[in-house]
């Protein structure tokens, strides 16, 4: 147990972690510098539209990171954090509308389109503020923290588990998405939040500022891997995973299993909200169908391909998952649910631990130095 | 290590998958098909994807256009609204399309407006919808509000004559401006606000009961009564069957419905439903040969004898149409040549008139309202004596009655305001950033 | 109901057509009469088919139902009036409607619709109920007393009157006071409104509505007399049948969750894929509508087991090729289910259609049953209510009194022991699988008769289902019946006041909440397990 | 990163080797008190009037036939269950019906299950690691780091139960027996007063018996002990005091051999195997 002392600083003498940043890092600068130095016609130039669309991957994968955290290692399946992703979305889409101004289609200067559009008079007390970007960026983590913190509180203290949680996460993301459907909301109903113009200034529509994003986002994914990381290393990690495979005993022991849970949902919360914020501007629209029951399955889909308890395996899993999607949504557009579906049925019934699993029996013969054999177990 | 590997494979492998598509010979006209064929919205879609695919053989079997072959290339946005703007964006970035048909729910097409307008693409839009918008790059062959919802209400009022009113929609923003319009429209013609009802139900809404029983009970009030229906797709279907059950025939308390067809209807026993109303632009069972051609030719394409068209199928026929009258008229597939081309376009529509393209990008359409059959299709009961002008910025909405969109030089706004003389903040932004 | 009421008429008025003599007379007034329909502007209708009736045509009657059911056309070359015998597709089965004799098919394109709209339909109503009033059967003449409230006009008066003199039934007799009182307070009648006071026709309230606010203070305060007593009627008629719209809600709610409690509940297996086992059942339901052409009924009664077979079935090949082998990892079988569903919704799209398919309502499932004029029961939502507490009974039976029951109540308490004492539970672990698909597949074909039967059906019953076992108590059955009744009645009870969306999101925060308070659900299954 | 430092050094202010600071008072009498305990589930009454009190390091063995009421009545003091009426006192001062698992965990009673309960996923070292007396908050808990002394104390309890061996490897995959070893280790590195002890011995062979009554008996005077246990022998080696339940409440209180003649107790023992 070589530990640092320091428990941010624990991943990084991790080889797991070591090899998973040096991946990512290299990952960002091999595409930017193809974007940028490639010629428009050589076979191996980056397109503003791939950069994007890699995106969007990170900022899935940064989602599938927070999942597994409370899944892999907590033991909560949460069929909601969906939920927690759009809120995280729909506060910088708030603070994108608003950095719209006079600019929309009425040129009112506080008001977005779809207000004046439904007569709205003043703007609602819930959008004040958000003009300002550090407020907006706040709460990106404190709505979907603050939201995970109230219904974490009540279902934790209450002992709420296994299946009747993940139902009521369900019935939670479920609800929002009916209420953000209402127009009457203030949030723009269906259509939900579109046509950004900029984002600190910078023009939304330019390949400088979508490469931006896309580095950003995987800066993004390096801190909250690292953070969870850093979280499932120490102690508490320990914790928590006594937390998923004992609770009772683990209560006897002292630990406040509630509070445990509840910290680390918070925490995965917001990194879903990070996420949410990160996609939004990349894709360009949010809209109540990120809150649908059906996306957030999706997700644990995607972390249980990877590889459950391991993390990278979530990265992987959202990465391959998407980028499926992508081709097959392309190449057989009829039959990509074929394939898809296939995948899953295939992957939970032959790869149970995912393709994280696969890679470690690769490895098995070099165990992580700090943690000897317990992914293995977990998964 | 392996990891690494697998990453940097992967990346290469797109890399090299966006450039080989890049290099593609350029002789075919390549046409983008935008609609969803999984998901919620596939019910609507799918038969629109068909259509541009049979007009596309067609087309091919007459020769093409400029010599060149039509191609087309088929997507699926899964009626996801973000992947409707990735799709949108594959299309025009990595396929290189000329021209988009796609779309169906307003979300869909908000989100590819950035897309289209950024990357200067064409997009027909097929589906009436609830207008305030006129987009530089958008050619919106459905229909407006004034081409259809308007013209409904008149027919009630005055042939009908409906003193009572339900606005009954799905919540969202269809039918919200549809209703706006309708209410500030009703209240104009001297219809008071308690003989108003407004209700909105979620997507995909099943249980009416509670609904049509208050819609009973408002009209028993003693006035003539109508319901004015913007219910979405596949909530239609319980609906009327709930009408039926609780006894409400046409003839006691009509329904006009904007969003029914004869695609929706192909899903219900129309039986009970006889005399109910919808209007449209285009109904299957109009009596003309340019129709009964275009029949003929979608049996023949789908195989199915029992196979049914509808209006945005007619809507995608005339873009189709005018896309080709224009690219001939411009000699080539040039965007911004087409875009100039394309206004003042007339091609046939299938009901035996003409439509003609706008400068505003809205078409002309004649309106018609049909009565429910029990054979699943419509007859004819009214229609506009002469064709209709789709009006992007509707006379009934306070933000935007000032507006006017025309795309001709020199003007070129979307959003011109008569009272000031100046062109709206957003247009005047796009005009800058294209020189 | 009524279509398919006088389409059998115009059957048996065309079978009597057939009786004359069957080769057309040059000089039949009735190509006359009908031309003269068929040509008439909108505003002729009225005189072509006042003498139509007059007429006293034999065939009159047959002639007025096939136009008002839109089957009258005109050959565009010859001008001949033909009755359109199928008017679906592109070609039309013709008759001639002086005769009766076949003509044959012939394309949509060669054929001139007969034009009709609702204000005419309306008259041709008043017509023919007009006719119907003279019928033996006093039922139907009672129907058509009631076709009458509201369009009795000046010229209608006489002849009712006439009729009410000659009636002897009473409730025909009440009937066609109430609808001759109607057009009386309509003329400023006061004594007509003591008729109607009584009445809770939404017609005869209408008619009153109208009174008070019209220019007569007599008539307008005795009107709203009358009103307000039959609000207080209404009110307990309202009550009623808001509950009865719960009932109904609920009883969806269970048979779409009471398979779900069998797979989920009682094996644990977290089935994605039972929305779309209930899609099954109602395409089956299409599929035996479409084998059975015209035979709606037989054919809905049919679905019933096959339904089940049919939903079964495909339960046993998932259990078989996929669930078998997550024994034990009960949230991978969300996943694997979840692939399912997807691939069995591509598949509906791909072989069937991606559209929705009709499913005929069966007459004997139409329309209502009338208790009083102001509380009807909508029949099909009534047959689905009673079919639910037949499967759930049924259920129960099975459950709790046979040898299947048994088995799978020892495999689930455990399994080890109930192997050892010789049942083979991988048996037990099909049967249960394919009874909880095979009830999906019995709510398939309940739902086929309230809402779409498309690929999206699954989707939209998953939630809601998971929600109502689990709010009700995995693995109970008691609490899966009355979570379902008791959520969709509060959800009916909260929608008139809250609307449909704010109903359904306040019912999804109740059960959050209520999970707080028990989060074992409403029904917990009890017992002293040693913790693990 | 100063404040976490802070936090982290907070930590040594909880270090397990200052003494037990647990604040039992035990100056009036014993350090277990349960009165006119009654617990029932759906009608069936589990714990019926029981009356149990356990002075400051006894040894307690508890026997009763299936159903006594032997594993209610631990959840009972554990916090797990809350009787329906009755007190239950630990020490003089603290109503443990008022607390809940952790806090009651924290005064310092531990408990062993039935079937033995070990993280499975952890290895062996951190299973001890995590029943350690330290701060169990959740900030402390993440910055917690290693110490020597830590380590020191685990690698004492680690030979204490014989596990040295299998020190780094996961405890899934101990033996039965070496699983309840690791349990009864988990509990002494949370150094409580009072331990609670539901068949230690279960699924043990002789030997590992022999080893595990020695350090009961070993436990005993430092520590108030009770044990639940079915195997009769192994009570009768180390017994002082045997309490019997039967039907919820207790039947008999004595020595052994008092207890295993008395005619009451035979009754219950021959009627429960006729």
């Amino acid at each position: 147990m070589a530990s640092s002392q320091n428990w941010l600083l624990r991943p990084f003498q991790e080889r797991s972690t070591q090899l998973f940043l040096g991946v990512l890092f290299t990952a960002l600068v091999v595409v930017t510098f193809l974007h940028l130095f490639m010629p428009q016609d050589s076979a191996l130039h980056v397109s503003a539209y791939t950069v994007t669309l890699l995106g969007k991957y990170l900022c899935y994968a940064l989602l599938a990171v927070a999942v597994d955290l409370v899944w892999g290692y907590l033991g909560i399946l949460s069929l909601g954090h969906g939920a927690f992703f759009a809120l995280g979305g729909y506060a910088m889409g708030m603070y994108l509308m608003r950095q719209i101004g006079d600019r929309g289609t009425y040129g009112d200067p506080v008001l977005p389109d779809f207000m004046v559009f439904l007569n709205w008079d003043s703007l609602p007390w819930y959008w004040q503020g958000f003009d300002m970007a550090w407020f907006a960026f706040i709460m990106v983590l404190l709505a979907p923290g603050l939201l995970a913190l109230v219904f974490g509180f009540l279902a934790f203290r209450s002992r709420v588990t296994g299946v009747y949680l993940s139902i009521i996460t369900q019935a939670l993301t479920f609800a929002l998405m009916l209420a953000f459907f209402r127009n009457e909301m203030g949030f723009g109903g269906n259509n939900g939040l579109t046509d950004f113009r900029d984002i600190l200034g910078f023009n939304l529509r330019t390949d400088a500022t979508r490469l931006g994003l896309f580095i950003a986002t995987g800066i993004a994914l390096a801190i909250g891997y690292v953070i969870c990381r850093a979280i499932v290393a120490s102690k508490l990690g320990r914790v928590s995973i006594a937390c998923r495979d004992a609770e009772a005993r683990t209560r006897f022991l002292g630990y406040r299993v509630e509070r445990v849970q509840l910290f680390v949902f918070v925490v995965s919360a917001m990194l879903a909200g990070v996420a949410g914020a990160l996609y939004v501007p990349q894709v360009g629209i949010i809209n109540p169908s990120e809150f649908s029951p059906l996306f957030s399955i999706e997700i644990v889909v995607w972390v249980a391909l990877g590889g459950r308890a391991t993390l990278y395996g979530a990265v992987i899993g959202a990465i391959l998952v998407n980028y499926a999607k992508t081709v097959f949504t392309g190449v057989m557009p009829d039959a990509w649910l074929f394939a898809l579906g296939g995948l899953f049925v295939l992957v939970t019934v032959f790869l149970p631990k995912g393709i994280a699993g696969l890679l470690q029996k690769r490895h098995k013969t070099k165990p992580d130095d700090d943690t000897p054999t317990r992914q293995e177990a977990t998964a | 290590m392996t990891i690494k590997k697998h990453v940097k494979l992967g990346l290469s492998a797109l890399a090299l998958s966006v450039s080989l598509n890049a290099m593609a010979a350029e002789d075919p006209i390549k046409v983008g098909i935008l609609h969803s064929l999984s998901g919620t919205m596939a019910i609507s879609e799918t038969v629109l994807k068909d259509t541009v695919e049979m007009l596309i053989e067609k087309q091919n079997a007459e020769g093409g256009v400029l010599g060149r072959q039509l191609e087309a290339v088929v997507v699926d946005p899964a009626s996801d609204w973000p992947l409707f703007a990735e799709k949108a964006r594959e299309l025009l970035a990595k396929e290189k399309v000329d021209v988009i048909f796609g779309n169906w729910t307003s979300v869909s097409r908000k989100s590819v407006l950035p897309v289209v307008e950024e990357l200067n693409g064409l997009l027909f839009y097929p589906v009436q919808y609830e207008g305030e918008e006129s987009s530089e790059n958008v050619f919106y062959t459905g229909a407006a509000p004034n081409q259809q919802a308007i013209p409904a209400v008149n027919y009630l009022m005055n042939e009908i004559g409906v003193e009572r009113w339900v606005l009954a929609g799905t919540d969202y923003v269809y039918p919200r401006t549809t209703n706006k319009i309708l209410e500030t429209y009703l209240m104009d013609q001297g219809v008071a606000k308690d003989d108003i009802m407004i209700n909105y139900t979620p997507f995909g809404h099943s249980d009416w009961q509670n609904i049509v029983s208050d819609i009973k009970r408002f009209g028993s009030a003693g006035k003539k009564t109508a319901v004015v229906s913007t219910i979405n797709g596949d909530a239609n279907v319980p609906f009327y069957r709930e009408l039926g059950n609780q006894g409400i025939s046409a003839s006691d308390i009509p329904v006009v419905a904007f969003s029914v067809g004869e695609q929706e209807l192909s899903g219900i026993d129309t039986g009970p439903l006889v005399g109910h109303l919808a209007a449209w632009n285009y109904f299957m069972s109009v009596d003309s040969d340019a129709n009964y051609d275009f029949i003929d030719q979608w049996v023949a394409h789908t195989g199915d004898e029992e196979a049914v068209t509808n209006d945005p199928m007619e809507a995608h026929y005339i873009g189709f149409n005018m896309y080709i009258e224009a690219v001939k008229k411009a000699g080539t597939t040039d965007v911004d040549a087409v875009k100039d081309a394309i206004i003042g376009v007339s091609v046939p529509n299938l009901t035996g008139g003409y439509a003609a393209m706008m400068p505003n990008h809205h078409i002309t359409k004649p309106v018609l309202i049909g009565e429910i059959q029990d054979n699943g299709q419509f007859s004819v009961v009214w229609e506009t004596p002469s064709t209709v002008a789709g009006d992007a910025w509707s006379d009934f909405l306070p933000g935007s009655k000032d507006l006017i969109a025309d795309w001709r030089k020199p003007m070129s706004c979307g959003t011109f305001n008569t009272k000031t003389g100046s062109c709206g903040a957003s247009a005047g932004e796009m005009a800058a950033a294209d020189e | 109901m009524g279509i398919l009421r006088s389409l059998t008429l115009l059957l048996i008025a065309l079978a009597s057509a057939l009786s004359l003599p069957a080769t057309a007379q040059e000089d039949d007034p009735g190509t006359a009469l009908l031309t003269n329909l068929a040509e008439a502007p909108n505003s002729k209708v009225e005189e072509a088919l006042n003498a139509i009736v007059s007429s006293g045509d034999p065939r009159a009657r047959g002639w007025l139902e096939a136009y008002g059911n839109n089957r009258l056309s005109q050959v565009k070359n010859t001008g001949q009036v033909v009755v359109v015998l199928n008017n679906r597709g592109r070609d039309w089965k013709i008759a001639n409607p002086l005769t009766g004799e076949n003509m044959g098919e012939m394309s949509r394109r060669e054929l001139d619709r007969v034009a009709i709209n609702n204000a005419i339909r309306g008259q041709l109503g008043g017509i023919l109920a007009m006719l119907d009033l003279n019928a033996p059967d006093p039922d139907v003449r009672e129907a058509s007393a009631q076709d009458m409230m509201g369009k009795v006009d000046a010229l209608l008066v006489e002849p009712l009157e006439a009729r009410l003199e000659l009636e002897e039934s009473a409730k025909v007799r009440n009937r066609i006071e109430e609808a001759l009182a109607i057009y009386r307070v309509g003329e400023g009648d006061l004594d007509a409104v003591e008729v109607l006071a009584g009445s809770l026709h939404p017609r005869a309230r209408a008619s009153l509505n109208v009174a008070v606010r019209g220019d007569d203070p007599a008539l307008a305060a005795k009107a709203k007399q009358a009103l307000s007593t039959i609000e207080q009627k209404l009110k307990l008629n309202r009550a009623a049948e808001t509950l009865y719209f719960g009932l109904s809600l609920g009883s969806v709610l269970v048979l779409a969750a009471i398979g779900l409690a069998i797979t989920f509940g009682v094996m644990g297996v977290i089935n994605m894929a039972h929305g779309e086992l209930i899609m099954l059942g109602a395409y089956t339901t299409w599929g035996m509508q479409q084998l059975l052409p015209g035979q709606p009924g037989l054919a809905l009664i049919l679905s019933i087991p096959a339904g089940f077979m049919v939903a079964a079935t495909a339960g046993i090949i998932i259990e078989r090729s996929v669930i078998q082998y997550l024994k034990g990892r009960p949230l991978e079988t969300l996943l694997a289910t979840f692939g399912i569903s997807l691939i069995l919704q591509q598949l509906v799209r791909t072989v069937i259609s991606p559209q929705n398919r009709t499913v005929v309502t069966p007459e004997w499932m139409s329309g209502s049953l009338v208790i009083n004029d102001a509380l009807s029961l909508t029949l099909n939502r009534m047959y689905v209510l009673g079919f639910a507490l037949v499967v759930f009974a049924a259920l129960m039976l099975i459950m709790r009194r046979t040898r299947l029951g048994l088995e799978v109540r020892a495999v689930t308490q455990n399994r080890n022991m109930a192997r050892s004492m010789g049942i083979r539970a991988t048996r037990v672990d099909i049967m249960t699988f394919a009874l909880g698909s095979g009830v999906a597949g019995l709510a398939g074909v309940a739902l086929s008769q309230l809402t779409n039967v498309g690929p999206n059906l699954g989707q939209n019953y998953i939630i809601d289902s998971f929600m109502v076992v689990v709010f009700g108590g995995v693995g109970n059955l008691w609490g899966t019946l009355i979570a379902g009744l008791s959520l969709g009645t509060i959800n009916q009870l909260l929608e008139p006041w809250a609307g449909a969306v704010l109903a359904k999101i306040i019912v999804l925060v109740f059960i959050i909440l209520f999970i707080q308070k028990r989060p074992m659900g409403l029904f917990p299954q009890k017992g002293r397990a040693a913790e693990g | 990163m100063s404040i976490f430092q802070e936090l982290a050094n907070r930590d040594q202010v909880f270090d397990f080797l200052a003494p037990v600071q647990s604040p039992v008072d035990v100056r009036h009498g014993p350090i277990l008190y349960m009165e006119d305990v009654n617990v029932s589930f759906d009608g069936f009454k589990a714990i019926n009037n029981l009356n149990l009190t356990v002075d400051d390091g006894e040894l307690r063995c508890i026997i009763g036939p299936n159903g006594a009421g032997k594993t209610t009545m631990m959840d009972i003091i554990t916090g797990k269950t809350r009787p329906d009426t009755g007190s239950v006192w630990f020490g003089s001062r603290h109503n443990l019906l008022t607390k809940n698992e952790p806090d009651i965990a924290s005064l310092g009673i531990g408990r062993k299950f039935q079937k033995p309960t070990v993280f499975e996923a952890l290895t062996v070292f951190e299973n001890l690691e995590l029943a350690m007396a330290t701060d169990k908050r959740i900030l402390p808990t993440l910055t917690a780091i290693m110490k020597p002394e830590y380590r020191d104390r685990i690698d004492e309890v680690l030979q204490t139960i014989g596990l040295q061996e299998l020190r780094d490897r996961l405890a899934g995959i101990l033996s039965h027996g070496q699983k309840q070893w690791l349990e009864i280790g988990m509990l002494l590195m949370q150094k409580p007063r009072l331990l609670l002890v539901d068949e230690p011995v279960a699924g043990m062979t002789e030997q590992e018996m022999e080893r595990t009554a020695e350090l009961l008996t070993s436990l005993a005077g430092k520590q108030s002990v009770v044990v639940v246990e079915h195997d009769m022998g192994f009570v009768r080696s180390i017994a002082r005091k045997v309490t019997v339940l039967h039907q919820g409440s207790v039947l008999a209180e004595g020595t052994m051999d008092q207890v295993s003649n008395d005619p009451e107790v035979i009754k219950v023992y021959l009627g429960e195997e006729a």
